[in-house]
């Protein structure tokens, strides 16, 4: 098998026992189970037989020579079945198989018993993962947007998931929504950039960016390829369906709100950062970063929901990772895409445990459930730090590392700073979170704080162990990439001790009181995100809605009325013509002489002047 | 100057004519109406085959002075008197109900004799006309062809309807002839011309010589656009164009039902004739100048028979406007004289052969349906519409035919005849480029399909309350005819060439 | 002589029988002016063949003259036949669709036994 | 003007103002006499005009026939004698089409004839020889036909005229 | 070969006659079944046609038949018509086997299926015409059949439905037959092929420009394109279930093949001028019905107009009159095809069962009936233009043919375009969020058998198999168009 084909097995496999899985009787569920594990299970034996292929060398994200079979052709362009793995998009890969494995692991603690349509459910997990792996391996655009919009589809499948939740199914189709308003610049982009280059292989880009000097192309096409990873990656202003999202199961959250789809924006910025440079548009970039990441950790800082503020903290991480693509570290952007995917699927997976033995998300009805579940307490401690970026954790070296860059970078002044306060407010929600959910006495009458079920136990332990060492041995991979800079780091240490000794501070005040009370009135326009939903539907969903019904009332009245009127008049004419005709003889010789006259008259008028 | 009369070609007329006195002969010995019945088909039938016969010898010409032959067995005038004739036996299988009357009221029906050799009288008119070559023949042939006609319409003696539309149509006939008659003299007096030959090279050259000192051509003159328009008021009063239609609707209600049906179909086949006669043959000239009054007439034509037909109630009435609209379709492709300044030949060809084949494709799809109405009704009138309603159920295979000649009307699938009769049209109005009118013709086809679609939609509707009687007994003559009519109209549908070759030639 | 003295007095006769044809009621005055109409066709044959100096305009007008015959014959008898139904000539409503067409299955029209 | 001109505008006089009366007189019965002073002053224009054969023919079958027919029809219909005031429709529109159509023709007459001017003396006349000639000669097909024409008038006027004819015995019917 | 062609015409022929004798022997069962066997036989006979694909054209067929008309009895196949004469002889079969296994509204089920047979008779005659005429003469026998279907079966206000389908439609291909014969009288042949080879036989720009004007005007209202699209939404609402997937799957296409076989191909400079405007109007009602669908408040209504929407797109790639704009037209057609086929299957077993498509009372149905909801919302995904599902092709680069024309309008017009598929996610979303999410509603709560049944199952998987098949391996439909679609822009300089 060829190299391409060892790639495109990685997503097929899953995608197999994604339809596998839907074909899956609903009662079935263990089989269902069963299959989309072995999905997963299987796309990482394929993971490491691609290792063992020997990968493309590092740091340069290969324009890559790997061209698949034609999948069609229109006119003098073609999609091709182009795929493979670099060194270092294989970090990637691995830890989208890594989470979606222990994902269908922990899924079947949290969801199989009680979940009638637990079938689908693992399917879509499957499928999802053969999406995110076709984006990770495609080296053709086309088939990258495949994955990305399977990928999407899949989320708003999963969001919606969940029965219970009235507002599930909003969230999934304002998720998919918000997206696909990007995914719209995304395929323009896509589009433009594949007629420019004759094709749409990175081979094809970059061969066209070395030979061309349409930089009013490269500038367009790179804007409308960043709107649809900034909607994918829910960064400002297209961020407002992620913490919705949270209305899907958390392992869900977990793997596609966390780990892997929301950094596939970063991803593929990463891929075609070359053309980022020649469209020049690398500082806006910065600026959504930079916004994204101090908006959202404001937000964070201010939930109580426990998975609201670990979606916030996603929006804010994945800005580190644009910050990162924005000054030019692609390799330390994907450094942290990894990193963060470790520690978010802890945290989201020991959310869930938490979830699971509390009955509700709200952090106001937890604490101290350190005492009773000791296993899930350590693991999302880790997970904690890992966000926060203590050493010798791996969020310290990822973070550490997109710091420096940002420092070393000559324009990243303003973003060095903002990433400083970020690190902060990081440190100051994280410990927040940590000490509202696990110290303190409890909240609730009656809960009993306890570990989870194997199955989701297990998954936790297996990501707290490279959240913790990944780290250290990152020198080992080709992730760890540059220097960290003294200084950017003894900022950073500084902030985020600020952080934490301030959560901490205010917590020690009242232990049973959220130290966001000190927020005041901000809190809830913190929380709330900056009531940037509310403007988004007034200047978007409102106006579309009502233009809708515009329409449908101008096609009933208009268009079709027109074709109605037609019908109708034409009935109504035919009434009087025939209402004429049933008058008698004499009116019938008038109508004879008269319209021999009148028609001989017309002919000698004719002739005359005719 | 003693004319060699040809009476090989004149056979036909003949035939036409022996038919009418024999059948009044078999009333008068044999009194038996079958027997009479037999006589008159055969005499037709015979007639069609004689003109048939006739055109196998090739183009014959009798009657003929200096300026032209008034005779004239040529190949299109065969295919005319085949079709009349065909058409005549058709109408008289339909009349056998209305001859054999009402149970009840016997007195009411027609004499078989009389009414048969009235209709023979008839045919031998539109016989002679297929032939006719000069003015005098033509309308001489009209009149013969037109007047038996007002006693056949008025011959359900014990009806006031049938008398209203006997006077009704008379008196509009008369008119309409005596306005044909003072076009013809005046177009006479133009031209001192009665052969079309002469009248079409007269028309093209200077007035006669009597005009020395004034001399602008004879079609300059008013007096020839108005002796024009005369001439042909009284042809499309024949065929019930719009402003001279009023009296079809009228006329065939009041009408025994197989005269309605001939009036649609064999008499109106006579009138395109004689207007193609007269107008491509004699007048073409004079029609370069005023021929988009043609089409004017052609389009009001259309329109008001279809718009009219709308909202018809009586089943007659809305077969009369139909006959009307199609009537517009007719006229439309002589409407291309109106076109374009440099008319060639082929064009001209073109019009006629679509004419005329429009006119074969109509006549059987009009038979076929009339047939129907009859078959259903017996020797009643044609009725309400909502009379009809549940015949899918009570007889499927009237219903059948009766959809299929209306969908051809319509000129849609699977009336398949009906849609190359509209083809054909379209082409003939391209050929000559006038698309306007081809759009006309176009929308006026979809006003149609309303209609058409509309009876069809009262046959498969069940019947208010009441419980699906039986189909009606057809007597078989009138079996025989629908069947054939139906038939024909198949197999146009699927060779239509066989009526574009003959109609071509 | 000048043929257009004829000729417009042609034009005169056929324009009295014109407006005699729309504006009588009757239908036998009707019929009369149809013959007004068909003198005025007769009377341009004539004069037209004394300007051509040839016969066949008479030709016609003596074929006009019979088919007038018989058409009036005819058309008298019809006439009557429509009197002895109704009792009266008058054309007013001769050929108005029957009111009643909206009605059932029966024919619109009394029957005289 | 010439003589002939005098005669025919005299005798065109008569038989206009006649024809006017026919079409406006309020006598069923004055009515059908004006037609007979019309026509027959017509016929007197046919013979002005050389028409010998057909002014005959004219008088003989006009007068002589069709307006006794007429006059008959008049009878059986049990029309009034005196003057009756519901013969006429409203005139407007008759005077528009009638008027326009005699004046527009004439219009066309006068415009294409302007005031020329034929010699009768040349004309050969139309007595009965010469149409002899014309009709065997020419057109015995028409003349065949019109008897035709002319039996099927006489039968469909009977069969119209006479219920009885043809009418079934009770046996027959089925 | 040849006999394969003809079979393909006349296998649908003996099967109505096959029904015709049932009902004649008073055995309706036997004439249904028979019936549907006719149509599997049509099938296969259509699949069979491509077993010679080596020629350009594979396969023709010529006769004489009325030389006066320009009208010859032409028939062939290429890359061009196969797929459409596949997806017709497939959907056809698969709604005869729906009718005759499941019944129909109303009883009659012969009827209906000889009904189905003729529209296929007719749509496959014109996917196979190489003649303007036979194009024409076929174009019309679609139209009464379908028009029976849809008065014959469907539902309350069906007769106002079926007569407004049949006007419009006959007011279109009375326009076509127009446009057809300013072309052969001019050219003085109906030969497309011949036509097309030598870039409109001849014809002056003026003439073209009518002659395209015509054809597409009268196309246009089949395609249908806004805004001659108001009888699309009554006739798919009132049809029975077979009748919509007919309708949507292929009788649509009727419209858009003609555009490229015989408006483009025959009067390629006229389509040049008129394409600017054919591309606005595309455009136009992608984002009209787009926007209409997200107020819609019936089921097979909304599906109704989404069809208008998709269709822009591929009018939208004919009027690029790119080798790539057409190819993704005839791929969307294909796609459209099955996708909504699927989507009126699912959406008339919603209606059968809960007895009403008003989105406001369904919505719960994957609580109730979870195989139906999820094939539901694969069709709607699918239909939505999800990469890798069988709609993105024909979408993506109808967008991609417009990008490529490099040039403002064009430019904008792709970019409205790509919204307006963004606005299809946004209507189908809600649709789906209404009809399978929540509590389930009154009339969905009340829904018996909701298991899907085997007849469904039956008609529905291969339809959804199509859908992912075409989604996944896009050159199963492109390769055989490929070369043929160049054939047909060769005389479009660009």
């Amino acid at each position: 098998m060829s190299r391409v084909a060892w790639a495109l097995a990685l997503p097929i496999i899953p995608a197999v026992a994604a339809l596998a899985g839907f074909l899956v009787p609903l009662k079935a569920r263990k089989a269902a189970a069963a299959v989309g594990t072995a999905g997963s299970a299987g796309a990482a034996v394929v993971l490491f037989a691609n290792l063992r292929l020997g990968l493309p060398e590092l740091p340069e994200i290969e324009a890559s020579s790997l061209d698949g079979p034609v999948l069609v052709r229109f006119g003098d362009v073609a999609v091709t079945l182009s795929a493979g793995l670099s060194q270092l998009t294989w970090w990637v890969a691995a830890i989208v198989v890594l989470v979606a494995l222990l994902v269908q692991v922990f899924s079947v603690g949290y969801l199989l018993k009680d979940d009638e349509r637990y079938a689908p459910y693992a399917a879509q997990i499957s499928l999802f993962t053969a999406a995110m792996l076709l984006v990770v391996v495609s080296d053709d655009l086309i088939l990258l947007l495949i994955g990305w919009e399977v990928m999407g589809a899949c989320s708003y499948l999963l969001i919606g998931h969940d029965r219970r939740l009235p507002e599930a199914p909003g969230a999934a189709v304002k998720a998919f929504l918000v997206t696909r308003v990007g995914d719209v610049g995304f395929l323009l982009g896509i589009l433009v950039l594949g007629f420019n280059a004759g094709g749409f292989r990175y081979g094809d880009i970059a061969a066209f960016m070395t030979e061309s000097t349409a930089t009013t192309v490269f500038t367009v096409t790179a804007l409308l390829i960043m709107l649809g990873a900034i909607g994918k990656s829910a960064q400002f202003p297209l961020h407002t369906w992620l913490p919705d999202a949270m209305a899907g199961p958390t392992p869900i959250s977990a793997l596609i709100h966390a780990a892997t789809m929301v950094a596939a924006g970063a991803y593929v910025l990463v891929r075609l950062s070359d053309l980022l440079v020649k469209g020049d548009v690398r500082i806006v970039l910065a600026v959504v970063a930079m916004i994204s990441m101090v908006l959202s950790a404001l937000a964070a800082l201010a939930s109580d929901d426990i998975k609201r503020v670990l979606a916030w903290s996603t929006v804010s991480q994945v800005a580190y990772m644009m910050a990162a693509v924005s000054v030019g570290a692609t390799a330390t952007a994907i450094f942290h895409l990894v990193c963060h995917g470790l520690f978010k699927a802890l945290l989201f997976l020991g959310a869930g445990a938490v979830i699971h033995m509390a009955g509700t998300n709200s952090m106001s009805a937890m604490g101290g459930l350190r005492k009773g579940a000791p296993v899930t307490f350590w693991t999302m401690t880790i997970g904690f730090a890992a966000l926060i970026g203590l050493p010798p954790l791996a969020g310290f070296f990822s973070k550490e590392h997109v710091l420096s860059a940002v420092y070393d970078s000559p324009d990243g002044a303003a973003l060095f700073v903002v990433g400083l306060v970020t690190a902060l407010l990081t440190a100051a929600y994280a410990t927040r979170a940590w000490l509202r959910t696990f110290f303190g006495k409890t909240r609730t009458e009656g809960l009993r704080a306890h570990d989870p079920n194997p199955w989701m136990l297990w998954p936790l332990v297996v990501l707290a162990l490279p959240t913790v060492l990944f780290g250290l041995f990152a020198g080992l991979t080709p992730l760890l990439h540059g220097d960290t800079h003294p200084t950017a780091m003894g900022l950073t240490m500084t902030a985020v001790a600020v952080g934490i000794g301030l959560s901490f501070g205010i917590w020690r005040g009242d232990k049973a009181a959220d130290p966001a009370r000190t927020l005041g009135p901000l809190r809830t326009v913190f929380a709330s995100g900056f009531h940037l939903d509310a403007v988004q539907n007034t200047l978007v969903v409102r106006p579309v809605l009502v233009l809708a019904r515009v329409a449908r009332r101008v096609d009933l009245s208009v268009v079709d009325g027109a074709a109605e009127g037609t019908g109708r008049g034409v009935g109504g004419i035919g009434r009087l013509v025939a209402l004429g005709h049933r008058a008698g003889m004499p009116r019938q010789v008038v109508s004879v002489l008269a319209g021999a006259l009148v028609i001989a008259a017309a002919a000698v008028v004719m002739g005359v002047w005719g | 100057m003693v004319q060699s009369i040809d009476h090989v070609a004149l056979l036909p007329a003949y035939l036409a004519a022996g038919t009418a006195v024999l059948v009044l002969l078999a009333d008068l010995l044999l009194a038996r109406r079958a027997v009479t019945f037999a006589v008159a088909a055969i005499g037709a039938a015979a007639t069609g085959a004689a003109a048939a016969w006739v055109a196998s010898l090739g183009e014959r010409e009798t009657f003929c002075l200096p300026g032209g032959c008034s005779f004239v067995a040529d190949g299109t005038g065969a295919v005319v008197a085949v079709v009349f004739s065909v058409l005549t036996l058709g109408v008289i299988g339909l009349s056998w109900p209305a001859l054999r009357g009402d149970a009840e009221d016997p007195g009411a029906a027609p004499p078989t004799g009389e009414y048969l050799f009235l209709l023979a009288c008839s045919l031998t008119g539109g016989v002679v006309l297929a032939y006719a070559r000069d003015l005098i023949t033509i309308i001489v042939a009209l009149e013969t062809l037109t007047l038996p006609l007002y006693a056949l319409v008025g011959l359900r003696r014990k009806s006031v309807a049938s008398a209203e539309s006997a006077v009704n149509f008379l008196v509009v006939s008369v008119i309409s002839s005596a306005v044909t008659l003072m076009g013809a003299a005046l177009l006479y007096a133009v031209t001192g011309a009665v052969h079309l030959d002469q009248l079409r090279h007269n028309l093209g050259g200077p007035v006669t010589d009597v005009v020395p000192d004034y001399d602008p051509g004879a079609v300059d003159l008013p007096l020839t656009s108005v002796a024009v328009i005369l001439v042909l008021v009284g042809i499309a009063f024949k065929i019930a164009a719009v402003p001279f239609h009023a009296w079809a609707p009228a006329t065939y209600d009041g009408a025994p039902l197989p005269v309605a049906a001939y009036l649609s179909t064999a008499s109106k086949l006579g009138g395109v004739f004689a207007l193609l006669l007269i107008a491509v043959g004699g007048l073409r000239p004079a029609l370069d100048r005023s021929g988009f009054l043609l089409a004017a007439v052609a389009v009001a034509t259309m329109t008001v028979g279809n718009l009219a037909a709308l909202r018809q109630t009586r089943m007659v009435r809305l077969l009369a406007f139909s006959s009307i609209a199609q009537a517009g379709y007719i006229l439309a492709p002589l409407g291309v004289f109106a076109a374009a300044a440099g008319r060639e030949q082929d064009v001209v060809d073109a019009a006629v052969t679509a004419t005329l084949a429009y006119t074969v494709f109509y006549v059987v799809l009009e038979l076929a349906a009339f047939a129907v109405v009859i078959a259903v009704r017996g020797s009643r009138q044609g009725g309400l519409i909502a009379d009809y309603a549940g015949l899918a159920r009570r007889s499927p295979v009237l219903a059948g035919a009766f959809v299929l000649a209306l969908v051809g009307l319509a000129g849609l699938p699977p009336g398949m005849a009906g849609l190359f009769a509209k083809v054909t049209v379209v082409d003939a109005l391209l050929e000559g480029e006038a698309v306007w009118l081809a759009v006309v013709v176009a929308v006026n086809a979809v006003i149609g399909l309303v209609y058409y679609v509309r009876v069809a939609g009262v046959l498969v509707r069940a019947p208010e309350g009441a419980v699906a009687a039986p189909g009606p007994r057809v007597p078989w003559p009138v079996a025989l005819t629908l069947g054939a009519a139906t038939v024909a109209g198949v197999v146009l549908g699927f060779a239509p060439q066989l009526v574009l070759t003959v109609t071509g030639g | 002589m000048h043929p257009v003295i004829p000729y417009v007095l042609a034009a005169m006769l056929f324009g009295a029988g014109v407006y005699g044809v729309v504006v009588r009621r009757n239908a036998v005055l009707v019929l009369m002016a149809v013959e007004l109409m068909l003198g005025a066709v007769n009377l341009v044959l004539v004069t037209a063949d004394a300007t051509l100096r040839l016969h066949t305009g008479q030709t016609l007008a003596l074929f006009v003259i019979v088919i007038a015959a018989a058409e009036v014959g005819l058309g008298l008898a019809i006439v009557l036949q429509l009197y002895r139904l109704r009792r009266s000539i008058v054309t007013d409503d001769v050929g108005a669709e029957p009111a009643s067409a909206e009605g059932g299955d029966a024919e619109p029209e009394k029957v005289v036994a | 003007m010439t003589v002939t001109d005098v005669l025919v505008c005299a005798l065109g006089a008569v038989s206009f103002g006649a024809a006017l009366r026919v079409v406006t007189s309020k006598h069923l019965v004055r009515a059908g006499l004006w037609l007979v002073v019309a026509l027959g002053s017509l016929a007197g224009v046919y013979l002005v005009l050389t028409a010998e054969l057909l002014a005959w023919v004219q008088v003989l079958i006009y007068v002589g026939a069709v307006v006794v027919l007429m006059l008959f029809a008049v009878m059986l219909t049990r029309a009034p004698i005196g003057p009756s005031d519901d013969l006429d429709r409203a005139r407007i529109p008759g005077i528009l089409i009638g008027g326009g159509a005699g004046l527009g023709l004439a219009a066309v007459l006068v415009d294409a004839y302007r005031w020329r001017e034929v010699a009768l003396s040349d004309v050969e006349s139309g007595d009965a020889v010469a149409m002899g000639n014309q009709v065997f000669t020419g057109w015995v097909l028409p003349f065949e036909l019109l008897s035709v024409l002319l039996l099927a008038a006489l039968i469909g006027a009977i069969v119209v005229s006479r219920p009885d004819v043809g009418a079934k015995a009770p046996e027959e019917v089925s | 070969m040849n006999a394969v062609l003809l079979s393909v015409l006349v296998v649908p022929a003996l099967g109505i006659l096959a029904v015709g004798a049932g009902a004649w022997t008073g055995n309706r069962r036997l004439g249904a079944v028979l019936g549907t066997v006719f149509a599997g036989v049509g099938l296969f006979a259509a699949i069979a046609l491509a077993a010679d694909h080596s020629g350009a054209p594979w396969s023709r067929l010529t006769w004489e038949w009325v030389p006066q008309l320009g009208l010859d009895f032409d028939i062939g196949v290429d890359g061009v018509s196969y797929p459409l004469v596949l997806l017709s002889a497939f959907l056809t079969f698969l709604c005869c086997l729906y009718t005759v296994w499941k019944g129909a509204p109303g009883g009659r089920e012969d009827q209906l299926i000889a009904l189905l047979l003729a529209t296929n008779l007719g749509m496959l005659g014109v996917f196979l015409s190489f003649n303007l005429v036979l194009f024409f003469v076929f174009f019309e026998i679609v139209l009464l059949p379908m028009f029976a279907i849809i008065a014959g079966w469907g539902g309350p206000a069906r007769r106002h439905a079926s007569v407004k389908f049949a006007l419009y439609t006959l007011m279109g291909s009375l326009l076509l037959l127009v446009g057809i014969f300013v072309i052969v009288t001019q050219a003085g042949t109906g030969d497309i092929i011949e036509l097309t080879a030598s870039g409109g036989g001849g014809l002056s720009r003026g003439t073209q420009l009518l002659a395209f004007t015509l054809l597409a005007v009268g196309l246009a209202i089949k395609a249908p394109l806004w805004p001659l699209h108001s009888w699309l939404p009554d006739a798919h609402t009132e049809a029975p279930t077979v009748g919509s997937v007919i309708l949507a799957g292929v009788l649509l296409k009727l419209g858009t093949y003609g555009l490229i076989r015989v408006a483009v191909g025959v009067a390629p400079e006229g389509a040049e001028q008129a394409a600017p405007t054919l591309a606005v109007l595309a455009v136009v009602a992608i984002i009209a019905a787009g926007l209409i669908c997200l107020a819609q408040t019936e089921l097979k209504r909304l599906i109704a107009y989404s069809s208008v929407g998709h269709m822009g797109f591929v009018l939208l790639g004919i009027a690029t009159l790119t080798e790539a704009g057409l190819t993704a037209a005839l791929i969307g057609n294909v796609a459209h095809g099955l996708i909504t086929g699927l989507l009126f299957f699912l959406a008339g077993s919603v209606k059968d069962r809960a007895h009403t498509g008003e989105l406001a009372r369904l919505g719960g149905l994957r609580e109730v009936a979870p195989g139906l909801s999820g094939l539901l919302g694969f069709a709607a995904i699918a239909s939505l233009g999800l990469p890798g599902l069988a709609g993105f092709w024909g979408e993506a680069f109808a967008v991609y043919a417009a990008v490529q024309r490099d040039q403002t309008l064009w430019t904008v017009l792709a970019v409205v375009a790509a919204i307006g598929a963004a606005l299809a996610a946004a209507y189908l979303l809600r649709m789906l969020r209404l009809v399978t999410h929540g509590p389930p509603g009154e009339a969905v709560a009340a829904m018996s058998g909701t298991r899907l049944r085997a007849v469904e199952v039956t008609s529905f998987v291969p339809l959804a198999v199509g859908v992912l098949a075409v989604g996944l391996l896009p050159f199963i439909v492109q390769a055989p168009i490929g070369a043929a679609v160049s054939g047909i822009l060769q005389a479009i300089s660009r």
